[in-house]
């Protein structure tokens, strides 16, 4: 399952796959920020699983689970700070929850809504997930760029998946990150498939972590089932990017534990038997295991958690499926600062045509032609 | 496929357009040695739409390749591969990834042939399903016909039924020169129709007339030539008779059978779902107007898209050209007299 | 240039195309300090066409950047710092090398407001020069603005003239959205003009009437302006008045001022550089023939390259549209009664 | 100059700056052998100053230089089988004309002609050479497909600039070199310069070479203005790459001691301190001192080799310049195998406006517009 033995997580990070403490946390790592994180974890499973289930009922497009990825999500947001520039993938629901982007967004988004990327706050100027594979990178690298031509101390963070390393454009990122010395980190969510290729078609490198030889940047290898290792490596290198030091590849090892999206059937391309194996590995599992090992997880928080999570998930359920509909000319509006003349005489045709198709149906348009 | 699955003699089979495809490509691989298959999941998954199905199984690693996800890569690989005889045919998972090959194509796959002046060529099919109307992400709805048409020496296909996808990806796979062959993946499945796997291509360079009319011309391709036909018979059942013209072939564009039509009908209405300023009936409208100038009784109308990218699905629908759209496009054009 | 250098006040240059580029440049690295030059060879060899001499020099290495050879970066990096409210002026270096820029034109520039539903928008540049004329090796004469004028969200800009060049630039810069910005190299020297150093910019989105002429409308962009005004005047000569339109932003396009001129005129060439098919003409050919129809007394004419790549410099002749052919294309207009 | 000190030509091969051994030579280099590069290398020098000349005077294009770098495309040239390809880049006139591209087909393509590349016999396969930086490496990696596919013990030589590394669909081209193990060599001919940017702007590895680390496949450096280590690199990656075992990328360190093209003045960006202090490197100067040294060539012998080669270059450029026209509709003949009837109409108007430009300027159409 993962290419090489040196892969697996929990060889790479503070809690292993059963839960037992590989070495010393860190100073800054106590109790109350392990349980907070194991409560991003199990929101965004819960979000996750919610998604999915809202896909399957036909009230959700194509949706991207990042079941078994929520260290990797948990550990970046938790490492970022409130200045840093988040350029995510679409499996970072958990990363960008963490920074404000609320569970509703996420749905409406899936949902195929465009209002979800209308983020606030702390991620008023993060990027919206990128479609079109690899192509965020150079974005994050432009943004790091920014950043450093105003001298100021942030950081960018930028994340893909292991099928994105074949892009030349994330080498072309990641190689301007070092040669401009620019305060990235990159970390490739290294979830072993790329849809139904294994990451051992991408690359004849060991590692992705490697890459970053080519291109003059640190780079490392983590476990990226633990969250609490995702977030030490990814700290330590924003602290080096923000004071200067340039950037960092971080690869995070880890699975894809659903399939590719809703639109996917993974049974078509990977044993079961490897996706039971992969779930020994489970990063939520684990760090419940830890923090109750450590008498700090009992069953009545457990289920006070699931139920206070059940109802922020129902309540983003709710609001998304309530939501005013946008305006039938909002997909016109946004496309220029102001609408050219040749824009304003389409919005009139689209006017005029809805209100021919409403008369035509008795009223009220829908999602029919 | 609900027929028997050997493309060795000619069976005949009921089949949607996506299996017409995977048709087309077991025979090409049984036939000519030279073809392969390339792409991003085209091997064990068969493709995300299936259009490469049990292809890996019958015909090996070696002949259905899944490649890393290099959009550019697979171009230029291709552009070599051919370069040498062999006769890629490469999936692009969806046009809305295909810009990464744009230059491939346009610096590469359309000029070998004419940079060497015929002593290498590039013989490669890139094959994408594009288009809207199945509710998928961003970028997954994309119509970029009018780019790939403008590129000299590059061929562009569309085909809009099963039958024609078979005939012409066979076509296409023969041809000595490179051909992007665009799959209407909203059609992907609308229908079946009976395939002969005789072998048989289709003619490229040539418009299908897939109903006669006398009162108007509708030009369509792709998915929407559905919409077309639909509008076309509504519009019988009002007594009014459309020729609707499948364009198949967008560049080289066959003029000739569009412009026969529209001197018969001096009507005409081209339907596109791409964004409508810039595209493919941008062409084909200027050509009408330049070349049948006299035969026009009325101005030809076009039904297309919006100037603005896709919607997210939940305002698809919004974006996209209706029946309706075309039905109301050909009366404007009836009411000038 | 012959006048002062500074760009402070409003010094009046009489600059060729090139120097008008390198003004407004100037001009805008003064006035905001968050407008950035960067692309290949732009800051100590001041660009392979000297558009950005002396920048570097002026405004230091932070503001004038030399970037790796990579196009698709520098076109990512654009986006990515204009997300943040920097304005990026990216130069590419011949528009040939434009196409692997192409995907972030079309799935980020062009869309980011949109996406975001206004939360963050693109307001960078893409220059390149483009075009043929200068005996330049292969892929050093393209003429690809009908690509990037189908893509949704962008804004695609050709002056024509040192002053329409300085005014557009400017505008184009400050403008809040993604503007693609053609220089036709083959006029960066041709002819000088008076620029007033101002800070003025002219108007985006708008059509330049360069003659007045109720004969004939011809209309052009970029470096064919130069014997489309040639053929106006040797027309004039021969008792024709035709009217002259510089199309100057090809996206959106500005159709009212064609029609009104055709309206009055009742023919009308049009001229382009591109390869004939699906290219900008095709566009405003279409637009003509649908909307003015009833005032078309010849079909419209366009005066194009051909469906083939540049040829390499020895023919590249063949291939220029020339004086002679606009007047041929326009005699015939005058033929049909 | 070199960007540090183990790039300097001269520490990575076999015959110094100076034309002192640096180590025993192989075995396969006789003196045989060192003539014969010699010989290439004045012969491709004489017809590169020639081509500028002819540049200066109006009867050539932008020509692209290659002085300096006569021992890359030499020793290439001579590692290379005749059944091997060629995918060049556009200074690899030395290795195209070993293997039979003749120099009046070099001046041919840069005087404007496509029929330069109309190459034969060993060359058949061969690439011309590519104007986009870098695309060409996917071209080489898709023959190598080829090659490998149809279970053919060839291999392909690609080439490209130091500034090319920087672009991604070169990084894709290698990598697939490796995740494949595809029988290709690719030659990195770090010049240190693209046009005026220096190879330390490019990226911030200390070498090119070590980007086969990302890669998965062997990198090395050698001296590229010694033409005998240029050999053994490329002939042993070769042979590796027949017998199955994969590709390499070789950095062939060097210099451009002219301009980039004849369109650019290299003394805006760069110390002429600088290219007086890379003459002193010169691959065609250490080589005749090293024979010279050896006994083995004399100043007659020179003059001899001087005179011939000027007898040759002339002769090219005498056939080049006294060469037919192609046919005015070339350029539409070979859009596709057969012209479409769009395109046949398109020379029928090119046909009647040259008949009508003829008679309007009495006869003979030019080159003036
Ligand atoms: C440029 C591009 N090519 C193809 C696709 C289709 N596609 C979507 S996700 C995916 C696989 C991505 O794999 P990876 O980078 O490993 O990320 P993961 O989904 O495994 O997290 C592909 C091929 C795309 N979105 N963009
Ligand atoms: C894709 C692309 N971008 C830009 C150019 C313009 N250009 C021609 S050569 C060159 C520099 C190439 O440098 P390098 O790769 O080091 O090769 P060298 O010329 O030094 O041998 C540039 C930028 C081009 N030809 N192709
Ligand atoms: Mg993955
Ligand atoms: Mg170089």
């Amino acid at each position: 399952m993962f290419d090489n033995l040196d892969q697996a997580p929990g060889k790479l990070g503070y809690i292993d796959a059963r839960g037992k403490p590989v070495r010393e946390l860190p100073d800054e790592i106590d109790v109350a920020w392990l349980q907070a994180s194991y409560r991003h974890m199990v929101r965004i499973r819960q979000l996750d699983k919610k998604a999915v289930a809202l896909q399957r009922t036909g009230q959700m497009h194509t949706y991207p689970s990042c079941l078994g990825q929520e260290a990797i999500g948990t550990g970046i947001g938790l490492a970022m700070q409130d200045d840093d520039v988040l350029v995510p993938y679409y499996r970072d629901q958990a990363t960008q929850t963490i920074r404000g982007v609320t569970m509703q967004q996420i749905l409406q988004v899936w949902g195929g809504d465009e209002r979800g990327n209308l983020f606030t706050g702390v991620a008023a100027k993060d990027f919206p997930n990128s479609v079109p594979i690899g192509t965020q990178m150079s974005h994050a690298a432009g943004i790091a760029t920014a950043m450093k031509s105003r001298g100021i101390k942030q950081a960018v963070v930028a994340n893909c998946g292991d099928g994105a390393t074949s892009r030349g454009d994330v080498y072309e990122a990641l190689n301007l990150v070092g040669v401009w010395q620019l305060p990235m980190v990159a970390v490739i969510n290294n979830n072993q498939w790329a849809i139904s290729v294994p990451r051992s078609l991408q690359t004849g490198t060991r590692t992705l972590a490697e890459k970053a030889l080519a291109v003059g940047i640190e780079g490392l290898q983590v476990d990226g089932n633990d969250v609490v290792a995702v977030y030490q490596a990814v700290s330590q290198a924003l602290a080096r990017a923000r004071s200067g030091k340039g950037g960092t590849l971080i690869e995070a090892v880890s699975y894809r534990l659903s399939d590719h999206t809703t639109a996917d059937d993974a049974t078509r391309y990977r044993d079961a038997s490897e996706v039971s194996q992969a779930w020994e590995y489970d990063p939520v599992k684990r760090l419940q295991i830890f923090l109750h090992e450590l008498g700090h997880w009992t069953p009545t928080q457990e289920q006070t958690l699931l139920a206070e999570v059940k109802q922020q998930v129902d309540a983003a359920v709710t609001a998304y499926l309530g939501e005013v509909p946008q305006a039938a000319d909002d997909f016109m509006a946004y496309v220029f600062a102001e609408m050219t003349p040749t824009l304003l005489a389409q919005r009139d045709q689209l006017l005029a045509k809805l209100e021919r198709d409403s008369v035509a149906q008795g009223g009220g348009s829908d999602d029919s032609r | 496929m609900t027929a028997g699955n050997s493309a060795q003699g000619s069976d005949t089979h009921e089949v949607t357009l996506v299996e017409a495809v995977n048709l087309a490509l077991r025979r090409a691989l049984t036939d000519d040695p030279e073809v392969v298959i390339l792409g991003e999941d085209v091997g064990t998954n068969g493709g995300v739409f299936r259009a490469t199905l049990g292809l890996r199984e019958q015909f090996g690693y070696k002949r259905v390749i899944d490649t890393p996800l290099a959009e550019a890569l697979i171009a230029g690989i291709s552009v070599g591969m051919a370069s040498q005889g062999m006769r890629p045919v490469a999936e692009i998972q969806f046009m809305g990834f295909i810009n990464s090959a744009v230059e491939q194509m346009l610096c590469h796959a359309g000029r070998l042939r004419n940079r060497t002046r015929g002593r290498l060529s590039c013989p490669m099919v890139l094959r994408a399903p594009f288009g809207g109307g199945i509710h998928a992400p961003e970028h997954h709805s994309e119509s970029t016909e009018a780019m790939f048409a403008h590129m000299p020496g590059l061929r562009v296909v569309i085909p809009s039924s099963p039958t024609r996808a078979y005939g012409l990806l066979l076509s296409a796979i023969r041809d000595p020169d490179p051909v992007v062959f665009l799959e209407p993946k909203r059609i992907y499945r609308l229908v079946r129709q009976q395939v002969v796997d005789d072998g048989q291509g289709l003619p490229l360079d040539t418009c299908f007339t897939l109903r006669q009319g006398k009162d108007l011309t509708m030009v369509s391709w792709g998915a929407m030539i559905h919409e077309t036909l639909l509008a076309a018979k509504e519009l019988a059942r009002q007594g009014v008779e459309a020729e609707v013209i499948d364009v198949a072939t967008i560049s080289p564009l066959d003029m000739v059978t569009i412009l026969r039509s529209v001197e018969k009908t001096g009507r005409c209405v081209v339907i596109q779902e791409a964004p409508r300023s810039f595209g493919v009936g941008s062409e084909i409208s200027a050509r009408i107007g330049e070349e049948a100038l006299l035969y026009l009784r009325s101005p030809v109308q076009r039904v297309t898209g919006y100037d603005t990218p896709m919607p997210y699905p939940k305002n698809e629908n919004l974006y996209m050209p209706s029946t309706a759209d075309i039905i109301e496009a050909a009366r404007a054009t009836l009411e000038n007299a």
